[in-house]
This record gives structure tokens, C-alpha cells and sequence, in this order.
């Protein structure tokens, strides 16, 4: 009889998977998670979810999942299975070994926005005072450290001005370089919601993504510019405002620096950035950038959604900047219903920028070369820190590669497939002597790995996630780790072997220390977070409950500051050898390098990365959807499936980076954002032709 | 001096070879090299005239009919054009009993006009109700309708003055005019007869009734399967716009109004007003709930006006004449005049037009004259599919929503559907929930799955299966039909059904041989 | 000033209010002769589950905005005809109203009654979704008797299972017709992938125009399976055995 | 051999370098110190004084050049107190 078990626990957590950070109640028959309920009063979600975060969470008992920790002296010897202890202490003697022939700055760790506040909070302290040096970073170093970077030099934060729900309050909704219903689904229903309540849609991005039209969702301009125009196109955008006479004076005067806000009138108002212009440059009709401007600044109230198609280009921290002028220049930010919001990739990504996982920085992004906060940090440590800046992750790869750079600990993170230029990272690990691989699975890059530490999935451990509208939230254990140990465990085995003792009962206690040192956190403890649900930090005396809209009265940095964005073309550049520019994101089903997703059923709707290419450019080429095609570009070559699309114009090619196997970042360039070195995934001249075709063998 | 010949040209007359008829005369005069000239007019409704040829002499028209094809050729010899006396000649087609006893408001141009010519229409009065709004302030518009007592004519006989009030209250805007013709009960045919015999009647109502809320546009729903009607209304709207009657400053006034047609798909439950409003909105013809009413959030959700076609007919002759004249019509509550359509097994099948108050039975026995088959009237259904059956005795209820309400019926679109004594009225009732189960929209589960279940219980009941749990059960489902279900087709199905069981027991074998 | 999401964020976890909460000035009326004060624009339904009264209700959950189709939420109210919907009438000031009454336990048990005729007798015992819930509120838990009248009905025990998708599956023999999940489809994930195919008894749950759940435009958001509640649309995962329908008798 | 391949550095440097350039000169030279103090690993830093004393740093834009100069002027660690956020006033 077709009676559904019925569930005997249910354990109130968050999703893992995206930005959004959806409650989810996970329910469990015997100790085996069945399935993952939306949570209604997730203040995220409301009771919605995602085919990732409802149903793709089968990948925590996968086979390939390595639940003991192995050691072994060279990456061509066969792994060894050994007890936590006689990895850690491996790990350890390595670690201290290479710092005693290399130097202290010899040696780095890089965190994961897969795991909690406290884990990320733990990495960076464990490069701190267990390493000695800033050598710290994190994954949004490829994909949202424009974001911080831009956001913080106009508006004085690093994160979204509106909580997820005000999109509701607003008029005109502008999405740069994101796609929201494939990206953030559960925030792209709200957007969607938003539209047919009447609010305008407006969307600048290469491709005609699913958000540009869908039923009962239509952007009402949409700007298909050439990939890498992004800030000229926003100039333009700002030009029409300028020329226009647009922007609000008042507010400009009340709230921001205006010495800066005539200089930027006077670079964005030049004739160089005219639509028509800056039209033809960009593939696009002026008279759409002139609508596109006089909507958006119409309002009454607009507010932008961004994503990666701003930050993952060489003037990605411009680009941001951009999108924080046209804030300021409108009056668009600081009440409900407008302002300038990133959408975050993976889970806990803001939490891993918040959380001072980073080689310059310390928690609340406050500089390692400010001597008060240091100060703050050594009397909570009880140890002197290095005054100076660390290395970068793509530093800490380039310094490899030189020699200077000899051991990481890598915190679920998969650079050879994540990071651009596959063969330099590949080289950079290959030179190192000792490669710290925490994950769930032998990934890429644990490949090159000489300790895998058996990492845990979010359902087995407590902590806090933070989520792109700052919503800090419980992710609370569901089952015991199947490893043993917790992250957060793990790195604190790591730290006690590396000399530091430190212990802790709960992650509650971290967060606790979190609080003590970082005044954005100040009023967080797990207690109110239990009590309130979530908290959008800053939380702190003045804002005991959480802040959900930020910059309402004045900007952190004091006055606002109109950035000077001068537009640059990338240096990739389409020629005759590499005509076409490719262009990459990410499809529904699969979730970023597909570590989890392509572990689950999900793959039935996505098995493979496709290359998308316009009618036009596919006749030209002799390809048919279906064919399979060579992909070179200056750095590289791959072989994908073509599908010929709408979606795309001619001249553009488009794919997603799924799968290990399709390693389309054989072909990214190392071109990188000027201000944070964010790769430039986005732009990349390739060409395509008809792969050769296998002959059949005869009589076979 | 030429001679006006009319043959009529709506549906009923066409699938009686008026067509055929209307060329015969043509090509008689011709050869006989006589000045005729051939109008086209609508039906006067007494279809067992049709096709009804009349000829104009001296202003009067006098009528030959039923007349087929061959029969035209002796017409001519007869000298029907002067009056002759003929076996089909009629006689003035106004003194015809049946006629002469009607009192025509509504229908007042029906059959003398040609329904597709705007001068004909205004030298026949069109317009007149429409000049008069223009004078009078959208209150005393509303004044007057109040005053006259209209009901809507669709089924449901709610106050038409309300109705209007309340959208000309409401406050969002733009306001719509939605006029009802998804005339899909069966014996009903009144709506398609002003579609096609004074469609400018019509939209003459329904520039009224814009100009008593405040609309700027109209639709008039028509079903597919009218496809004369949605002809001949195109052609009667492409006139009055290119006229002035429709469009911006209609006759000069500040009125703005236009209208256009949407075809039905072939549901019946779009008749229903809110299905109607999805299916105008392009979507499926579901039922709505109510609140909201449709006068306050109607089609794509602001206040609308949705009458039937025949209650909008109604109005130019009110606003015309003023309220107190149409109120001084009829009984009791029931105002006016009503074109109740008489069909089934009747002899003379028609449309009649008579003040409220009239009874059933002298509607079927004076102008009906009976079963067509001769045998005795045994049952009469009241109000299309959904009505009551009134058997023989009970046909002395009067035309009069209170008073058929009270016998159990009700008076719906004034359809009368006549059965005589060959009747099973056990399949009649299993009719009743089987139309109910193939026009349910499905939205509700006492129509979806109750209808289907109807059927069930009346065949083991007809089948002699456990045939007092059965019938205990479809009485029982009938109290959940009608209380439960989200609109009046589930609701009214139990009439005709319980009204079988009531009236006719045997027929379902539920009484045993001492009653027979 | 007022915000929409303000609604949304009234949700809770351990009670459906029926309808979606409204933001609106207080409005106090009489459930079972208690005074209740809601929100203006508060359904009759959500007014009469704050006061505490348990009315059953199956197309009704307050993340959907009222459909007023299952019949089961009827009450009465002073002053109106027949038996209203609570679900779809909205709270006035004043209003007086019943949840419960002879005719209405009789009416709502004939309503539930045509749902059971054309529901598996053998996914009754031991089910725990809001259907089973609503059976046990109307007295019929036990399903229908062995010898209702409405027994031996044509049904959709015949319809083929969808089990396209990975991760959920569509019984059509469970489906209530309710369209919670064809407006969770439309209303919380604004994909517009599922609709009502056919009409009357024939009415089914159709993703796209006809196709698999897998082939459709559906994104597997789970919102319909969420919304589902009478396991026609339930996770594959709570059936570790697999899905195998009881042989029909 | 160099910490980090000279080119790199001289490629990030220059990126840098003309994002600033349509600053005033004053600021303009600020803003490049300012992010080579605060974002730049000492060493990164060290390869570049390196190349440009070993060579003169030609294919580095002339503000690189100057802001390089204001750099290594100034006390090495203490004096960079406030958080970096866009250039500097005048």
C-alpha cells in the first residue's frame, strides 16, 4: 500500500547551496534524511524552495563521500588511512617543517563558503595565530570581491542595502549580470511576484536569460550588451541621468561628498559616453539606454539586483562602483523598496566575507594594518599578528609557482576547476610540498592533495550562515558528521596540533567570540538568533534585533562618495583567429562546480555543460545542435556539445561550468579584476569548429 | 413603384431555406420584370411561420408563410404583391393572434427591420433611449432604471439599477460593459434573436448603461456556435462606429465608448459571469468566487457592468419611455415584459414577448397551442436545463420570479422547454446531471465528482439497484449540490431532478403498482 | 506605513491560518459567540482559526490566496443565504458567525464523502496528510463505508502514475483537484507550468500542455508537492520500497 | 628569480594604475600607494621596488612610478591607519 513513512525528527535549518539561504526543516526516519520541508517562517523563503535545497540533498551519502582521514608523502603515492589524530599531527609537523626551510609566509589557508560563520571564523584565525601570517582567503575572491570592494569605496558596505523582501516595495527592478531564476531561484520567485504585482522590469545582461522573459515576467528593457561593456554601458546609463538632468539633487547634497559628484558629472557627462556612442560599441540601441535610464531613475522607487556578469570582469570593482553611483546620483538607496544588492553564490558567501577571511582584512572588514583593531584581535588571542597584508589566493598561486609559496589548507574549495587558468593552478599545487584538502569528496583538486581531512556536510554540524541580504541564520546538525568530526572541528585539531590550543564546547562559543570582536556581530548570540529566527546584522546595541535596510540615515563611511569610473576595454578582445566572446553562468539544476548537485538525481535535467551559439555563428561554422565542437581560446581548448540559442546574439557563446570533465576553465584567461583579481570568467575570446569526427571502424 | 419584400434572415428562417426563398423572389420579379426590392429582416418569433414573407403595401405588412422555395413562383401568380389572397397568405402580420396578444417593448423593432441597417434602425426609434441619456446626469440615468424595476434577464433576476449603482460608485477605473449572449441553455434562444434581428438595440443599451457608471468599453460575449450573430453584430458595430454611435464623443456628447466581440470556446459554464470574465481575460473558464463582485472587480479585475443581452435590450425602450412606464408593466416584484422562448415539443414554437404575470400554462396552450405531437402536455421545464419540471397541474403559476420560485422552479432566461406524455422523466432528471457533469467547469468538487455520482445513483435507481439507498443518497446529494457547490450550476441542477423524483416517482420506480 | 511582505512574514510554522494574513485595521466579529478581531480583508476562515475553532478545509493554506473550490471550509453567517465558504468570504465588522452546526457536519460529510468515492480505499489507513487530517475532522477516517451507494463509481484508479520526475511523483488516483498545486505553481514560484486539464470529472493536473512532470516546463521547486494535500504529488523518498499501487479489487 | 613573475606584477600594477587615472594627479598618485599599502602583500610589493630599481619600471604608467616613490618614503607599517575606502581627500 503506497502509505508514505512518516517522518520521526525534524531539525530546523538552512539551505547550503545558494545566497538566498532558505529555512528548510529537514525530517528524518532513523537517523536518514527523507526529505527537506521549506521552511514557511524562514524570512528568506517564506515556505519556498528550490529544486536544489528541496530535493538535491542526496549527495551527503553519496559513495564517492570520504569519511576517513588519509595522508600520504607524495600525490603519486596511494592514499593511507589513518585516526584525526595522525592526520592532524601530519598536517602539522608539514605545515611546521616547510615554515621552519621556507619562512612563516611560506604557508596559507583558504576558507570555504560552504561551511558556517564559525567555521570560516576558525580558518582565518587558524592562519592567524596557528600560521602566523595573513595568508587567508576565500572563494569570493573569484566571484563577489568586486562587490565588497566596490560597495565599501561608494556606500562605505560591502553588502545588500535591502533585505530580499523589498522587492516587494519597489517600482522599477534592475538586474545587472544576473540571472535570478536559474542563480537564486526562491529570490527569483519573489522577483517574478514583484513583476505581477506591476512592478517594471529592466535588465542589462549578454543573454536573454529565463529572467528577461518568462510567463508573466517580461523585462520591459533589455539591454543584450557585448560582454565586457558593462561599465560603459553603466556609464552611458549615468550620462542619460546626468544630461537628463535625473539625478536627485537633494539627496546627492544631503548625503554625499559633492567635490566627488561634480567630478563624476563631469566624466560620465562627456560625450564619450553618450548613447549613441556608446551604442554601436556595446551591440546595443541607444534609444534602449536612454528608456533604460529615465525608468530606472523614475523610480519612484528602483532598486538593483546584481550577480557575477558585474564582478567576474577586469573592472569588476568598477563596475560595482557603477551600480553604487547610480544609487547615490538617484537618491535610490536607504528606504524600503530601493537600493544596490549583490546576490550572492554560495551559501554562506557574504558570511565569508564578513567573517575576516581575507589576507588584508580582519572581521567587519577592518584592515590587518590598522593597529586598534589588531590590538583588539591580539587581547582576545592572546598573540602578536602580523601587521602586514597577505597573500591572495591567486597570489598564493602565483607565489607557488615561483617557488615562494609550499603548503595550504584548503577548506572545501576545488580551485583546479573553480579558478581560472586550470594549468597554472594545477602547476602552482604540483610545486607545493604539502596540499591540506578538507572536503566531502576526492575532488580535482584533492587529487594533488597530501591530507584530506574528511570534511562534513551542512547537515552535520551547528553553526550560522549569513545570506546575500546580511541574514544571519541557524544551520543546525541533523545527523551525527560522517567523518567524526564537525569543520569546525577539524580546523580547531588542525590548530591545537599546529602548537595553538585553543577548545571549544559548541559553535555557540565562536560566535560568541565573533560578537566580543566585531561590532556588526556585537548583539548576536545563538540565543537570539533561536529566539528571532534570523538576525540581518549589524546587530549591535543600537540595532538589537537586526538592521534590515542599511544606509537609511547616513552611509558607514560618513558622507556617500561618487566613484571615478572611466571605462577600459578588457584586453580580451575578439580577433579573427578568436571571433567569438564567451560568456559563462550557471543553469538551475546544477549548483557551481556541481561537487554536490552532480552527485544527486539533478542530473537529470542537466547532465552535461552545453555550449550555447547563436543560428548565425553556428550556419557559419557548419555546426547543428547536438554536434560536439572544439572551444579554443588564447589559453586553451575544450570539447562541448553545441545547442544552437536564442538566447544569445550573434558574435556570443555561452556555457555553464558544471562538470569537471568539460573543464571550461581551460580556456578562461588569467586577466583578472584590477582592485581584488576576481577572475574575468566572463569575457573570453574563443573560436569555435566541428570537433573531428571519429570514423566508425569498418565492421564493427 | 418599388415593392418591399421581407424575408427574414436569423438562423431559424435560414435553416428553413429562407435563403432559398429570398433568391425565388428575386428571380420571379426579375423574369417577371417587377420593381421589388428584397429586405432582409430578423424573425418576428413565430417560427412556425418561417420563413414568414412579407410584403409592404401601403405601410402595412402583410404576411405569407410558412413559405418554401417552390411555393414562390405561386405567390406571384397569386399577386402577393398587392395582398392576394393565397393558401399561405397571413393576412396584416401584426393582427396575427398570437402576435396581436403580445405586447412587444424589447422586441419592439424585431422583424421590422433590417438588423444591419443603422437608418432603419433610427427610423424605428433606434437611439432614442440613447439621446435621452445623453441629457439626463448618469444619476437620474440611474434613477430611471431603478424606477423601471429591471431585473437581469440572464436567470439570476438581480435588480439591474443596483447592479449599476454599485459600479458607477466604485472608484477605479477604466469601468467595463460586459454583455452576456453564451446563451447556452437549451429551448433558449432570445439572446441570439436581437444579435440577429436588432443588434443596435442592444448596443444602444449598452452605451446607456456606460454612460449611467462612467465605462469607456465594452464587450458582448458571444458563443461560437452563433456564428450568424457574431456576423450580423460585427456588421450592426462597424455601422454605429462609422456613425458616430460608437467611438469617442458619441453624438457629439462627452460620452466615449466603444465595444468589441469575443467568441466563446464552447463552454457552457461560460455563461456564468465570473467563467465568462476569465474567458474574456483569455483563460480557462473557471468559476470565480464572489466576493468580489464583478461590479467591483470584474474583468481584469475593475468594476463591470455584466448583464445579459437581453436585459441591455431592455433598457433603450425604458430610458426611452422612462421607468415608470416599463414598471407599470407586469406583477409584483417582476417588472415589464419578459421574451420568454418556447420550444420542445410544442406546435407552435416562438418567441413571445409578454408583460410578467401571465401563466405558464396559457404561455404553452394560447400561444404554444400544445404538444406539436398532439398528445398531452405531461411536463413543462422553466428555465432551461437547470429549471424545475412543472407537471400538468402545476402550469397555473404565473410568469413572476416570486411566484415560480415559490412553486419550486425557477424562471432563469425564460426558457420553456415542453414535454408531453411520452416523457421518461427518469432519463430527463439523469439528463439533468449529466449536462451538469459535462458543462462542469471542475473547479468545485460537488459538480465534479457529485454530477458524475448523480448519474451513477439515477441508473441503479432506473435499474431497480438497491433503489431506496440510491434514491436516499441522490436526495442527499442534491442537498450538497445545491449548498455546496461554488456557483448555480451545481446549485440549480438539483431542481430539475428533485422536481422529477417529486412529480414523477414511477418513472424512477420508486413507487409500487397500487399508485399507478 | 503598511508593507506587503509584513503578510508574508505573519506565516507559522505550527498552524495553517486557511488564507494568507493581511495587514489591515482591526475588524471584530463573532465566531461560535466569541469575538474574535482580525485585519480587514481577513478571511472568514483565517478569523475563525485564530478564535480556535477547527474548521476542515482542503484547497485552503495560507500561502495560496483563497480558490474556494473543496467545500469543505462551508459555515454559516447571520444574515446570508446557504452556507458560504469561510475561506473566500472576508471578515466584516460585526458579523456573526457559525463553524459548526447539524447542517453543516451533514454537509461537509457529503461533500468529503464524493471526495472518498473517488479515493483508494487502500491509501486511507495509516495516511497522515491534510486529507487524512480532514477525514478524521468530518467523522470519516475510516473512509466510506463498504456499502455507500457511491460505491462502484467510474474513478481515476486507471490513471498511469507519473513518476517521471527524480525526485517526486503524480498519482492522479489521490489527486483531490484542489489547484493548490497549480497556484503554488503560479503564485509562490511564477512558473506557470501546471493547469487543470479537461473539465468536470475528467479535470486532472497537467504540467505544460499534456506532457511528463520530467518533460514539462516544471522547475521542481517542490512548491506543488508542498502544497499537495492529499499525497497525490508527495516525495519519492518517503516510499524507500518504491511506489507500488494496491491491486485493485 | 622574482616572488611573483614580474609581468603579473607589473600587470596588476598598471590595472591599478589606470583605474585612477581620471583623478587629479595628487589623488591620482594617493590612490595607487593607498591600494599597493593595503591590498599587496609585502613581498609583492619588495618584487616590484625590485624591478624598478633593476630596470626603472619603463612599462609602468608614470603614477605607478610616483606613487611607488611616495610608498617607500614613508615609516613601513604604523602610519596606515585608516581603512582604505576610495582615494584619498586632497
Amino acid at each position: 500500500m503506497p502509505i508514505p513513512v512518516k517522518p520521526d525528527r525534524s531539525v530546523t535549518t538552512t539551505c547550503a547551496y545558494c545566497g538566498v539561504g532558505c529555512g528548510f526543516k529537514a525530517e528524518t526516519v532513523e537517523g536518514r534524511v527523507v526529505r527537506m520541508i521549506p521552511w514557511k517562517e524562514g524570512k528568506a523563503n517564506h515556505g519556498h524552495s528550490c529544486i536544489k535545497g528541496r530535493f538535491a540533498f542526496d549527495y551527503y551519502q553519496h559513495p564517492d563521500r570520504i569519511t576517513t582521514p588519509m595522508i600520504r608523502k607524495n600525490v603519486d603515492d596511494p592514499w593511507q588511512e589513518v585516526d584525526w589524530d595522525t592526520a592532524f599531527a601530519y598536517a602539522a609537523g608539514e605545515f611546521k617543517r616547510i615554515q621552519a626551510e621556507h619562512g612563516t609566509t611560506s604557508v596559507g589557508a583558504v576558507s570555504s563558503s560552504r561551511c558556517t560563520n564559525e567555521e570560516i571564523f576558525l580558518m582565518q584565525k587558524f592562519a592567524r595565530v596557528a600560521l602566523r601570517n595573513n595568508n587567508i582567503d576565500n572563494c569570493s575572491r573569484i566571484c563577489h570581491s568586486p562587490t565588497q570592494f566596490g560597495l565599501s569605496a561608494t556606500l562605505g558596505a560591502g553588502a545588500a542595502s535591502q533585505h530580499f523582501d523589498s522587492i516587494l516595495q519597489s517600482d522599477v527592478v534592475l538586474v545587472v549580470g544576473a540571472n535570478p531564476t536559474e542563480g537564486h531561484p526562491v529570490f527569483g520567485s519573489m522577483m517574478k511576484r514583484a513583476v505581477r504585482r506591476g512592478a517594471r522590469l529592466l535588465v542589462i545582461d549578454p543573454r536573454r536569460t529565463e529572467t528577461v522573459d518568462s510567463p508573466h515576467c517580461r523585462a520591459e528593457v533589455h539591454l543584450a550588451l557585448r560582454p565586457g561593456t558593462n561599465v560603459l554601458v553603466l556609464n552611458s546609463v549615468a550620462h542619460v541621468i546626468v544630461r537628463e538632468r535625473l539625478y536627485n539633487e537633494a539627496f546627492v547634497r544631503a548625503r554625499c561628498d559633492g567635490d566627488d559628484f561634480e567630478l563624476w558629472m563631469d566624466l560620465v557627462g562627456d560625450d564619450r559616453y553618450s548613447p549613441d556612442v556608446v551604442g554601436p560599441e556595446a551591440g546595443l540601441d541607444p534609444d534602449d539606454i536612454r528608456r533604460l535610464a529615465r525608468i530606472y531613475a523614475g523610480g519612484p522607487n528602483s532598486t538593483i539586483y546584481y550577480g557575477l556578469g558585474v564582478t567576474e570582469h577586469s573592472q569588476g570593482s568598477t563596475g560595482v562602483m557603477c551600480l553604487g553611483n547610480l544609487t547615490m546620483a538617484t537618491g535610490m538607496v536607504g528606504r524600503e523598496g530601493v537600493g544596490v544588492n549583490p546576490l550572492r553564490g554560495q551559501g554562506n558567501v557574504q558570511g565569508g566575507s564578513c567573517l575576516g577571511s581575507w589576507p588584508h582584512m580582519l572581521t567587519g572588514y577592518r584592515f590587518v594594518t590598522d593597529d586598534v583593531v589588531r590590538g583588539s584581535f591580539e587581547d582576545e588571542w592572546k598573540i602578536t599578528l602580523d601587521s602586514e597584508p597577505g597573500l591572495r589566493l591567486p597570489n598564493m598561486f602565483d607565489a607557488a609557482v615561483t617557488g615562494s609559496f609550499k603548503a595550504i589548507y584548503i577548506q572545501g574549495e576545488d580551485p583546479i576547476q573553480s579558478d581560472p587558468n586550470r594549468h597554472h593552478v594545477e602547476a602552482a599545487l604540483r610545486s607545493m610540498e604539502c596540499v591540506v584538502v578538507q572536503d566531502l569528496y576526492l575532488s580535482e583538486t584533492a587529487k594533488l592533495a597530501h591530507v584530506f581531512f574528511p570534511g562534513s556536510s551542512s547537515l552535520e554540524k551547528d553553526g550560522t550562515f549569513t545570506n546575500a541580504e546580511r541574514r544571519v541564520s541557524m544551520v543546525r546538525k541533523v545527523i551525527e558528521p560522517l567523518g567524526g568530526l564537525a569543520d569546525w572541528q577539524i580546523t580547531v585539531g588542525f590548530m591545537n596540533a599546529m602548537g595553538y590550543e585553543c577548545h571549544y564546547d559548541h559553535p555557540s562559543e565562536v560566535l560568541d567570540e565573533i560578537a566580543r570582536t566585531s561590532p556588526a556581530y556585537s548583539g548576536m548570540s545563538f540565543d537570539k538568533i533561536e529566539a528571532l529566527g534570523s538576525v540581518q546584522w549589524p546587530c549591535n546595541t543600537d540595532a538589537p534585533e537586526g538592521t534590515e535596510v542599511l544606509h537609511t540615515v547616513t552611509f558607514p563611511r560618513g558622507k556617500g562618495s561618487f566613484m571615478l569610473t572611466g571605462y577600459l576595454p578588457t584586453s580580451e578582445r575578439a580577433t579573427d583567429q578568436y571571433p567569438l566572446l564567451l560568456t559563462t553562468g550557471r543553469i538551475l539544476s546544477q549548483y557551481n562546480v556541481g561537487t554536490q548537485t552532480r552527485r544527486t538525481a539533478n542530473v537529470a535535467w542537466h547532465d552535461d555543460d552545453v555550449l550555447e551559439i547563436s543560428a548565425d555563428d553556428a550556419a557559419g561554422r557548419g555546426l547543428s545542435s547536438g554536434d560536439r565542437a572544439t572551444i579554443t581560446s588564447r589559453y586553451g581548448s575544450t570539447e562541448l556539445t553545441v545547442s544552437i540559442s536564442e538566447r544569445v546574439n550573434p558574435g556570443v557563446v555561452y556555457t555553464t561550468f558544471h562538470f569537471a570533465h568539460t573543464m571550461v576553465n581551460n580556456l578562461t584567461s588569467d586577466l583578472d579584476d584590477w582592485a581584488t583579481n576576481c577572475p574575468e570568467y566572463k569575457v573570453t575570446a574563443v573560436d569555435v569548429v566541428r570537433a573531428s569526427i571519429a570514423q566508425p571502424v569498418a565492421g564493427s | 413603384m418599388t415593392t418591399n419584400v421581407y424575408v427574414p434572415c436569423d438562423a431559424i428562417a435560414l435553416a428553413l431555406g429562407a435563403d432559398d426563398v429570398a433568391t425565388a423572389i428575386a428571380d420571379q420579379a426579375a423574369a417577371r420584370a417587377l420593381d421589388v426590392r428584397v429586405i432582409r429582416n430578423g424573425s418576428r418569433g413565430l417560427f412556425w411561420l418561417d420563413p414568414l414573407v412579407e410584403v409592404d403595401i401601403d405601410g402595412v405588412r402583410h404576411g405569407y408563410g410558412p413559405v418554401e422555395a417552390d411555393d414562390v413562383a405561386s405567390l406571384f401568380e397569386a399577386g402577393f404583391l398587392g395582398g392576394a389572397a393565397h393558401p399561405l397568405s397571413l393576412g396584416p402580420v401584426e393582427s396575427i393572434p398570437e402576435f396581436a396578444a403580445q405586447t412587444r417593448l424589447t422586441f419592439a423593432r424585431h422583424g421590422v427591420v433590417d438588423p444591419r441597417s443603422l437608418d432603419d434602425f433610427v427610423t424605428h426609434g433606434g437611439f432614442a433611449g440613447l439621446r435621452r441619456a445623453l441629457t439626463l446626469s448618469p444619476d437620474e440615468l440611474l434613477v430611471e432604471i431603478e424606477t423601471s424595476g429591471l431585473r437581469g434577464r440572464g436567470g439570476a433576476a438581480f435588480p439591474t439599477g443596483i447592479k449599476w449603482r454599485t459600479v458607477a460608485n466604485a472608484v477605479a477605473t477604466p469601468k467595463y460593459i460586459v454583455a452576456n449572449g453564451d446563451e447556452g441553455d437549451s429551448g433558449t434562444f432570445a439572446d441570439r434573436m436581437i444579435f440577429e434581428g436588432d443588434p443596435f438595440c442592444l448596443l444602444e443599451g449598452m452605451a446607456i448603461a456606460a454612460r449611467a457608471v462612467g465605462a469607456t468599453h465594452g464587450v458582448i460575449y458571444i458563443r461560437s456556435e452563433y456564428p450568424h450573430s457574431i456576423a450580423t453584430t460585427q456588421a450592426a458595430i462597424d455601422a454605429a462606429r462609422s456613425a458616430g454611435w460608437l467611438g469617442a464623443a458619441i453624438a457629439g456628447s462627452e460620452l466615449s465608448f466603444d465595444v468589441e466581440i469575443r467568441v466563446g470556446a464552447g463552454a457552457y459554464i461560460c455563461g456564468e459571469e465570473t467563467s465568462m470574465l476569465e474567458s474574456i481575460e483569455g483563460k480557462r473558464g473557471t468559476v470565480r468566487f464572489k466576493p468580489p463582485l464583478p461590479a467591483l472587480e470584474g474583468l481584469y479585475g475593475k468594476p463591470t457592468v455584466v448583464n445579459n443581452i437581453l436585459t441591455f435590450a431592455s433598457v433603450p425602450w425604458i430610458v426611452a419611455n422612462g421607468g415608470a412606464a416599463y414598471a407599470a408593466y407586469g406583477v409584483g416584484r417582476s417588472k415589464g415584459t419578459l421574451g420568454v422562448q418556447l420550444a420542445g415539443n410544442v406546435a407552435r414554437g416562438a418567441l413571445i414577448e409578454v408583460p410578467f404575470g401571465i401563466t405558464v400554462r396559457e404561455l404553452v396552450e394560447r400561444f404554444g397551442a400544445g404538444t406539436r405531437s398532439g398528445r398531452p402536455v405531461r411536463a413543462v421545464q422553466v428555465g432551461g436545463p437547470l429549471g424545475a419540471y412543472f407537471d400538468n397541474a402545476g402550469l397555473d403559476v404565473a410568469l413572476d420570479y416570486e411566484a415560480i420560485s415559490d412553486a419550486g422552479g425557477l424562471l432563469g432566461h425564460g426558457g420553456m422547454v415542453v414535454f408531453d406524455e411520452s416523457v421518461d422523466m427518469a432519463t430527463q432528471a439523469r439528463f439533468a446531471m449529466e449536462f451538469c457533469a459535462a458543462e462542469s467547469c471542475g473547479k468545485c468538487t460537488p459538480c465534479r465528482v457529485g454530477s458524475t455520482r448523480g448519474v451513477e445513483l439515477i441508473d441503479r435507481i432506473s435499474a431497480g439497484t438497491r433503489r431506496e439507498a440510491n434514491h436516499e443518497q441522490l436526495l442527499e446529494l442534491c442537498d450538497v449540490l445545491e449548498h455546496g457547490s461554488l456557483c448555480a450550476l451545481g446549485g440549480l441542477t438539483p431542481y430539475p431532478v428533485r422536481s422529477a423524483l417529486r412529480l414523477f416517482p414511477g418513472d424512477f420506480g420508486l413507487v409500487t403498482d397500487v399508485a399507478q | 506605513m503598511t508593507f506587503i511582505w509584513n503578510e508574508l512574514r505573519d506565516l507559522r510554522d505550527a498552524v495553517d491560518l486557511g488564507t494568507p494574513p493581511r495587514d489591515g485595521q482591526p475588524v471584530t466579529l463573532s465566531i461560535d459567540g466569541v469575538d474574535t478581531t482580525v485585519p480587514a480583508r481577513s478571511s472568514v476562515l483565517l478569523a475563525a482559526t485564530i478564535a480556535g475553532a477547527t474548521v476542515p478545509k482542503l484547497c485552503a493554506t495560507d500561502t495560496l490566496e483563497c480558490f474556494g473550490s473543496c467545500r469543505v471550509c462551508l459555515v454559516e453567517i447571520d444574515g446570508r443565504r446557504g452556507y458560504p465558504a469561510s475561506c473566500t468570504t472576508p471578515v466584516e465588522s460585526g458579523m456573526v458567525v457559525r463553524t459548526t452546526s447539524e447542517q453543516l457536519v451533514k454537509l461537509r460529510r457529503g461533500v468529503v464523502e464524493l471526495y472518498l468515492s473517488d479515493y483508494p480505499d487502500s491509501d486511507i489507513d495509516g495516511g497522515w496528510s491534510q486529507f487524512h487530517t480532514t477525514l478524521a475532522q468530518v467523522g470519516l477516517e475510516e473512509g466510506l463505508p463498504a456499502d455507500h451507494p457511491y460505491r462502484g463509481g467510474d474513478t481515476h484508479a486507471d490513471v498511469p502514475v507519473d513518476e517521471s520526475n527524480p525526485y517526486f511523483l503524480f498519482d492522479p488516483a489521490k489527486c483531490i483537484v484542489c489547484s493548490r498545486c497549480v497556484r503554488a505553481c503560479e503564485e509562490i514560484q511564477g512558473t506557470f507550468a501546471l493547469t487543470i486539464a479537461g473539465r468536470g470529472f475528467s479535470s486532472q493536473v497537467s504540467p505544460s500542455q499534456g506532457e511528463s512532470f520530467l518533460a514539462s516546463e516544471c522547475v521542481s521547486c517542490g512548491a506543488c508537492v508542498q502544497a499537495c494535500p492529499s499525497d497525490a504529488l508527495i516525495e519519492k523518498s518517503l516510499f524507500p520500497e518504491g511506489y507500488h499501487r494496491a491491486d485493485p479489487r | 628569480m622574482s616572488f611573483i613573475e614580474t609581468e603579473r606584477l607589473v600587470t596588476m600594477a598598471n590595472q591599478i594604475a589606470d583605474f585612477f587615472a581620471p583623478y587629479p594627479s595628487a589623488r591620482r598618485i594617493e590612490g595607487v600607494r593607498n591600494h599597493l599599502r593595503n591590498y599587496w602583500d609585502p613581498r609583492m610589493r619588495q618584487a616590484l621596488y625590485d624591478h624598478i630599481d633593476a630596470t626603472g619600471g619603463p612599462e609602468l604608467r608614470p603614477h605607478v612610478l610616483e606613487a611607488v616613490a611616495v610608498l617607500r618614503e614613508a615609516a613601513p607599517a604604523t602610519e596606515a591607519k585608516k581603512a582604505y575606502a576610495g582615494p584619498p581627500r586632497d
